[in-house]
């Protein structure tokens, strides 16, 4: 290959990453007022309503607002950790989309460990938690973000096991190929929320928790903690983090989609549902998941840390675990795990 | 795929003390801080079971896991010692566990975990065993060292081992890298049949392979932490460092070096023969001015270890036997002599200096003999049973013509020999002071066992140095 | 090797994108955005007060608890990974030996639980 | 010949009376008692066993006798028993002398009764194995054994400096004999094989003989003690109680001598005659030196060690002129000098029970209060100058005789160190016995108690016996001794034939 | 520039140098040490892969896996026992380790 037949391909992923990316904040600035209108709906409020039509351009006031607002930076913090902070938190939680396939082929990077990589990248997610919460030199970030990071790696270990009990089923790691395995006559019955119904609930309430969302907001919960590892953040900084976190909010969904809902599979598999675009059911169902931790947020009141901790190991990681030991006995005595 | 699965008769031992283990956690786990009585118990005895099955099985060689496992004589032979080591040393910490008030159920874990990954280290058949064995028993014991969690010194000594203990794993790690690198395999066998010339890479990879494995028999140049961690660990556990460990560390250090070496003799003799060179010497002098009788040990040992490193240094089978014998007769003397540390406490506290043991022959005659005879042994004075450990190893450094080692060797023992007088001296020609607590029957049984061995071993050696004969043959 | 390479190309560029986007947030109010701080506005927060004592305080040592917990059971998670890929293939060694890995695991994870180490209160 | 292993049951004989003294328990003083009683009646029946040896042995016939040969060590070494001309009289003199040693210790030993007697007698089982043993392991075994009763002897029932002398004792001998050790080591991978019957006829190559020889010899010097490595020797005398003085006079200086014509000699008989000169050197140095030193002693004890010094450079003189006089003299001396020197150091016990002093200076007009006493150690001490009539008397003549034979100037020097041992011991005992008895201490001193008659009649008889009779220690020791001297000879004969052949 | 086996064992080299040096030079801090620790066990990671592509036989390679795990074990309990230590002597200071001396 010459260095043109590369310069163009580098182009071409450029284009495309450029494209995914900027696609990906706009529908976060729209699901974002989705969830604060979800929000205010369960309350009985109207939510954002004064930019643009139904509020549809709160975001983008918002984005404009935290650009002209005046950026500090603490007189004792760590300048340097402190500003890569929300970076790193923001970059990694953009960083996992480059594998996730939004319909056939449509995918940055189709790796064949994507599964691994995404669990690679929302792992570091914890260092930009900690660098923020300890740069900040200031008390309640610190600890904040210490709350934050156990909290976050304790959710972690069981996402994992969720994770195997999925790719046992699935044989690949590749998550082009796990959805493909989801693909079969009987459309959304093949899916793997069915046969895996208890590891669909434990990874979405795990990753409530691993999103520090709310039922598992505690450690940013801005009234009783002062928004946790963020306090002394202001302007696009905290932007930055609050970007980093609805991606990875996304990401979940993504994952969750991709795991148990079939991706871009059409539910029916027939006409005229086939002929919807891959894409189009990707986004829905990515809705669809979104809704549930919107309404999660809305309606489940607060976990205390204690409680939190220990659904995390003493719920959850058995639960996982059994189900692991349970998920491999039931596919190799029977026969069925994919070679 | 056929020959992944055990001959399951030859890893039994591995077997049981793996499960037993598991079971032990539980026990302990489910019944709670009141169990350490129970568990030690059952510790002892699993330990026990495990020394027979040794002994049990038949005297064949016979490989697992693809060679990764070796059980032959030799695995077997110094398998036992350690097993020996492990299961008296539990023994000895069930007293002071009552009397400090630390009773606690991990520890004999801890010790059957630290047992079975000396066993696996003992039968490595590849570097791969070999590290995850050495791991095993390390991590075991760096927590084991540091079983007292509140007292600073315990846990600094943990600590210290720790560290330095880490950057050991690494280097011999380091050196493994190279070793697999520039033969392509990691089995020891393969390992000799590709490892015909010394080349540099190889070499590279032997020297920190052996750097590592100095580390864990505590030998000059890599030595610095034992004085600190024998002192700093509560007793038992330093008593159960001095003993098995060192035996599976040698162990793994003998098979290696024959094993996997045999063609590249030269370049790792003179590494061992300086090592050991350097353990003896400083092993002397530098236990001249130790006033804390742990401290001094360690010394001694690091001394020990440096004449236990001359028979591997001749490099024959005669040097292996040699090592094996001496390695037997450490264990014993060592485990005896912490029987006397261990009972050295007055009114309930633990005391330390060898100045505590100040006519000690006037108050506890039996005792001061049986610790005469042991510190007349550690020596290397005949006929108790350290002299013919030396003899062993020097004979055959002489037949495989190092006469300077030998030499240095049996000077640096003179040398040695002053500090164990001194504690002789101690217990023997000065005025009584106050008299120790009673002495639990338990350690009265190994000081007794491990008094009478010494003193009496050179009436029947014939049993034991056949033993260690054919099992020094097996790695031939 | 170079095919290896290939595949992760579209990430690098992804997270250089990525990373240009956060940055160009990042810097856009230190450009655009009125400036004037003050002591009091750089200090650190704690309720209205001036801080108490230093922030680089101790703080529970169950967090390294729970950091340990978690670098061990993510090793686990590590470890099944290439094995749950493979599961079909690997006939009844493989699975029972994950079994038993798995059952020592659920053997130390009982012995933290009985021990205490998954308390918070 | 009896068929039962006498040489083992001679040698652990005491070891049998210790382990039974060991488990008498009792209060302090019936425990103390028991043990010396339990001592004194295993020295006696050793003494009667051993003596069991002297019918059966047959002064005339080649190579050792009573021979008990058992594995031991694997291939390394075997227990090989066996006795000849050389060892056997060693055998009981150590055996005899024992007794004495208890008694000397009834009522001067009164702390540790109990440990002091087993250590004594482990050690007369190490010193009689010694002297027995047919293997070089096994011979270093009970050799370097000896060091650690008498360690604790010199330490716990020594003097005022006791720790000092135990330690200078302990490493002086224990660095000499470990470069024995490696000796050994080497002979045995060179000829592959530790037993002493092989070995006297092996012939090592004369390389290694020199380097072997020298070995030995750094062991045996230091036990002889041969000048300048003798200082620790007046040290221990003067620290060790009585019985530990006589002991080591009496037998473990003796070990070196008995290693010289043993092993040094016929093993190495090239390296012999290389070294002989060196050790004339030495020898005659250690006689003169030494006896000058004696002169100025003020302590009894220090005077009677730098004179055991002396002798001993005698004995290796006698040795090393390897002749037939040399040896049977150097043999003989040793003898004598085993019981003489005993003696001596008995009767200086007799007093310092007495006064507790060694000092020369304390004492003086003895013989008004003491006639039996200064009647006993006038005879050890003209026995210990050598005058004729003596026991004394008739190895230094032959040693010097067989000097003459080698080097008039050697001899004409040891006659020199005659003289001088007649100047210090009759000085020492002008000072002590005669003179006006003015000390007021010494005035209320008691004569020789019934005890120490039973202890000093043995000794003066033999002591006059052998004097006059020298003939049942010079025919028992002959045939072995020219056993020696044929193979040193031969040797010797076949290196100056190859020199000449060379030229 | 084709980056062959030599650069891959030279970056290992370093890094284990950067690791030995990191705990003998360091003075200040316990947990410098275990990430030294940590920098050398990757050194060694770096060259079993490396050895394993190059010979193209994959022992290497288990060999690396090997290794990972037990160094997070090891990880896990030297921070367990600089925790315990920490709270014995208040601090974690290379130079605080030294309750015995000898």
């Amino acid at each position: 290959m010459n260095w043109q037949d590369t310069l163009i391909q580098v182009l071409i992923i450029l284009g495309q990453s450029l494209a995914l990316l900027v696609a990906l904040l706009v529908f976060i600035a729209f699901i974002l007022l989705a969830d604060r209108k979800i929000w205010a709906a369960v309350q009985l409020r109207r939510g954002p309503n004064v930019v643009g039509p139904f509020g549809l351009f709160q975001s983008f006031a918002d984005l404009l607002k935290f650009v002209l607002k005046e950026p500090t930076i603490p007189a004792g913090a760590n300048k340097a950790i402190f500003l890569l902070a929300p970076l790193v938190t923001c970059v990694l939680a953009l960083a996992a989309w480059a594998v996730v396939p939004l319909a056939k082929g449509w995918v940055i990077a189709d790796l064949n460990v994507g599964v691994l990589y995404i669990f690679a990248i929302s792992s570091l997610g914890v260092y930009g938690i900690i660098m923020g919460g300890w740069a900040s030199n200031s008390k309640y970030p610190f600890l904040a973000a210490l709350r934050s990071a156990a909290q976050m790696v304790s959710y972690e270990v069981s996402i994992g096991f969720v994770i195997i009990t999925v790719l046992m089923c699935a044989g690949s790691l590749n998550l082009s190929a796990i959805v493909e395995a989801q693909n079969g006559r009987f459309g959304f019955l093949n899916w793997y929320f069915l046969p895996l119904l208890p590891m669909f609930v434990i990874f979405f309430i795990s990753a409530l928790a691993e999103t520090n969302r709310p039922p598992f907001d505690l450690v940013e919960a801005e009234s009783e903690l002062v928004a946790g590892f963020m306090t002394e953040y202001g302007s696009t900084p905290y932007l930055l983090f609050m970007l980093g976190e609805y991606v990875a909010i996304l990401t979940m969904c993504a994952m969750a989609t991709i795991l148990f809902l079939g991706g871009w599979l059409s539910p029916l598999p027939f006409p005229p549902f086939t002929w919807v675009p891959g894409l189009v059911w990707f986004v829905l169902k990515l809705c669809f998941m979104f809704f549930f931790f919107a309404m999660a947020k809305a309606m489940v009141p607060r976990y205390r840390y204690d409680q939190l901790m220990r659904l995390g190991w003493k719920v959850f990681l058995p639960i996982s675990l059994v189900a692991v030991v349970v998920v491999a006995s039931v596919l190799h005595f029977t026969g069925t795990a994919p070679r | 795929m056929t020959q992944l699965l055990p001959p399951i008769g030859a890893v039994l031992p591995e077997l049981v003390l793996a499960v037993s283990a598991i079971v032990l956690i539980l026990i302990g786990a489910f019944r709670g801080e009141g169990s350490a009585n129970l568990v030690t118990g059952l510790a002892i005895a699993v330990l026990a079971a495990v020394g027979v099955l040794i002994l049990l099985q038949p005297a064949v060689e016979v490989t697992a896991f693809n060679g990764s496992l070796v059980v032959d004589a030799y695995g077997r032979f110094m398998k036992l010692l350690a097993v020996l080591g492990a299961v008296v040393s539990l023994i000895m910490a069930v007293d002071w566990q009552a009397r400090e008030k630390q009773a606690k159920f991990e520890y004999a874990v801890l010790i059957v975990i630290a047992t079975l990954g000396m066993c696996m280290l003992v039968s490595a058949g590849d570097l791969i065993a070999l590290y995850l064995g050495l791991e095993l028993m390390s991590l075991s014991l760096y927590v084991v060292a540091s079983i007292n969690r509140d007292s600073i010194r315990s846990t600094e000594a943990g600590l210290k081992y720790f560290v330095l203990g880490a950057l050991s794993s690494g280097m011999l790690l380091y050196g493994a890298s190279f070793i697999y690198g520039f033969t392509g395999s990691v089995n020891f066998l393969q390992i000799a049949a590709v490892a015909k010339e010394p080349s540099p890479g190889l070499i590279f990879g032997i020297v920190f392979l052996l750097a590592g494995l100095c580390f864990k028999v505590s030998a000059v140049p890599f030595h610095m932490w034992t004085p600190d961690v024998y002192e700093g660990a509560p007793t038992p556990v330093t008593a159960f460092f001095a003993s098995a460990p060192k035996v599976a560390a040698m162990a793994i250090f003998v098979r290696v070096v024959i094993e996997a070496f045999p063609h590249v003799t030269h370049q790792w003799q003179q590494i061992v023969a300086f090592v050991s060179l350097a353990s003896m010497v400083l092993g002397a002098f530098a236990a001249i001015g130790q006033r804390n009788i742990k401290r001094l040990l360690a010394y001694s040992s690091i001394g020990h270890m440096g004449f236990a490193l001359v028979g591997l240094a001749a490099g024959t089978a005669e040097g292996v036997r040699g090592v094996l014998l001496y390695m037997t007769i450490y264990v014993v003397m060592t485990l005896g002599t912490f029987a006397c540390v261990l009972t050295m406490r007055r009114k309930g506290q633990a005391v330390e200096t060898i100045e505590d043991l100040s006519g000690l022959a006037r108050r506890n005659p039996l005792m001061a003999l049986a610790l005469g005879a042991l510190m007349f042994s550690l020596a290397g004075i005949p006929p108790l049973a350290g002299f013919l450990a030396k003899y062993y190893v020097f004979v055959a450094a002489i037949q495989a013509g190092l006469y300077g080692l030998a030499v240095v060797g049996v000077l640096a023992s003179v040398v040695g020999a002053f500090y164990y007088l001194r504690v002789v001296k101690i217990m023997y020609f000065d005025e009584p002071v106050e008299a120790f607590d009673p002495m639990p029957t338990e350690l009265k049984a190994v000081l007794a066992v491990s008094g009478l061995f010494t003193i009496f071993y050179f009436v029947y050696p014939a049993p034991l140095i056949e033993a260690a004969g054919a099992a020094a043959r097996s790695l031939f | 090797m170079n095919a290896l390479l290939m595949d992760y190309l579209p990430v690098v560029i992804f997270i250089g994108v990525s990373l240009v986007i956060g940055l160009a947030l990042l810097v856009s109010p230190f450009l655009v955005a009125y400036q004037n701080p003050d002591p009091e506005k750089l200090s650190a927060y704690e309720c209205g007060f001036n801080a108490f004592d230093d922030a680089r305080m101790t703080f529970d040592a169950r967090f390294y608890l729970v950091a340990i917990l978690f670098i061990i059971f993510d090793l686990e998670v590590a470890f099944l990974f290439p094995w749950a890929v493979t599961f079909g293939g690997l006939g009844d060694l493989g699975f029972w030996s994950m079994m038993a890995f798995l059952g020592v695991l659920t053997v130390g994870f009982i012995y933290e639980w009985r021990k205490g180490a998954l308390e918070w209160d | 010949m009896t068929d039962w292993p006498i040489l083992s049951v001679v040698t652990f004989l005491p070891i049998v009376g210790a382990l039974f003294i060991l488990v008498v328990r009792g209060d302090d003083e019936v425990t103390a008692r028991n043990a010396r009683w339990v001592a004194l009646w295993t020295t006696l029946v050793t003494f009667v066993v051993s003596l069991l040896l002297l019918p059966g042995f047959d002064a005339a016939a080649p190579g050792f006798q009573f021979v008990e040969k058992k594995a031991w060590l694997g291939e390394l070494a075997a227990y090989h028993m066996g006795v000849d001309g050389i060892s056997l009289p060693f055998v009981i003199l150590t055996t005899f002398l024992m007794p004495f040693c208890i008694l000397a210790s009834w009522e001067s030993v009164h702390k540790r009764v109990k440990e002091y007697m087993i250590a004594f007698l482990v050690l007369e089982t190490l010193m009689i194995g010694t002297f027995c043993s047919l293997d070089l392991v096994l011979f270093y075994f009970f050799f370097e054994g000896g060091l650690i009763p008498m360690f604790l002897i010199i330490g716990i029932w020594g003097g005022q400096r006791r720790i000092y002398a135990a330690f200078k004792f302990f490493l002086y001998t224990l660095a000499g004999s470990v470069l024995m050790m490696l000796a050994i080591m080497a002979m045995y991978w060179q000829s592959g094989t530790t037993d002493v019957p092989t070995l006297l006829t092996h012939g090592f190559p004369s390389g290694m003989q020199t380097w072997l020889w020298l070995a030995f010899f750094a062991s045996f010097a230091v036990k002889m003690p041969m000048w300048p490595v003798h200082t620790w020797l007046p040290d221990a005398h003067v620290e060790a109680p009585t019985a530990g003085s006589v002991i080591l006079a009496g037998v473990l200086l003796k070990m070196g001598g008995y290693g010289f014509l043993r092993y040094s000699l016929p093993m190495f008989p090239e390296a012999s005659h290389y070294f002989a000169p060196l050790v004339f050197t030495l020898s005659v140095v250690a006689i003169i030196y030494t006896s000058l030193v004696a002169l100025v002693q003020e302590d009894i004890k220090k005077l009677i060690a730098y004179s055991s010094i002396a002798h001993m450079g005698f004995v290796t003189m006698g040795i090393f002129a390897m002749n037939e006089q040399g040896l049977q003299g150097a043999m003989f001396l040793m003898i004598s000098h085993g019981f003489v020197s005993g003696a001596l150091f008995l009767c200086v016990g007799v007093i310092y029970d007495r006064l507790h002093t060694r000092e020369i200076a304390a004492y003086g007009g003895l013989v008004h209060r003491m006639p039996l006493y200064a009647t006993v150690l006038m005879i050890f001490t003209m026995a210990n100058v050598g005058l004729p009539g003596t026991s004394g008397f008739v190895g230094e003549f032959l040693t010097m005789l067989a000097a003459f034979e080698r080097n008039t100037w050697i001899a004409f020097f040891a006659a020199t160190g005659v003289i001088l041992s007649a100047g210090y011991a009759l000085w020492l005992y002008l000072r002590v016995i005669f003179g006006p008895l003015e000390k007021e201490k010494l005035k209320t001193m008691m004569d020789l108690s019934p005890r120490e008659i039973v202890i000093m009649v043995p000794l003066v008889v033999l002591t006059i016996l052998f004097g006059i009779w020298p003939a049942p220690i010079l025919n028992m020791t002959s045939h072995a001794v020219n056993a020696v001297v044929a193979r040193t000879d031969s040797v010797a004969g076949a290196v100056k034939t190859a020199l000449l052949l060379s030229f | 520039m084709v980056i062959g086996l030599s650069h891959y064992l030279t970056v290992a080299a370093i890094l284990f140098t950067l690791g030995t040096l990191g705990i003998f030079l360091n003075r200040k801090n316990v947990i410098v040490i275990l990430m030294s620790v940590e920098l050398i066990l990757l050194a060694v990671n770096i060259n079993l892969v490396s050895f394993s592509a190059f010979l193209g036989n994959l022992t290497g390679q288990v060999f690396a896996l090997f290794v990972l795990t037990v160094a997070a074990a090891e990880a896990a309990i030297g921070l367990a026992i600089l925790v315990v230590f920490y709270r014995n002597r208040g601090s974690i200071a290379v130079e605080d380790i030294n309750a015995m001396k000898g």
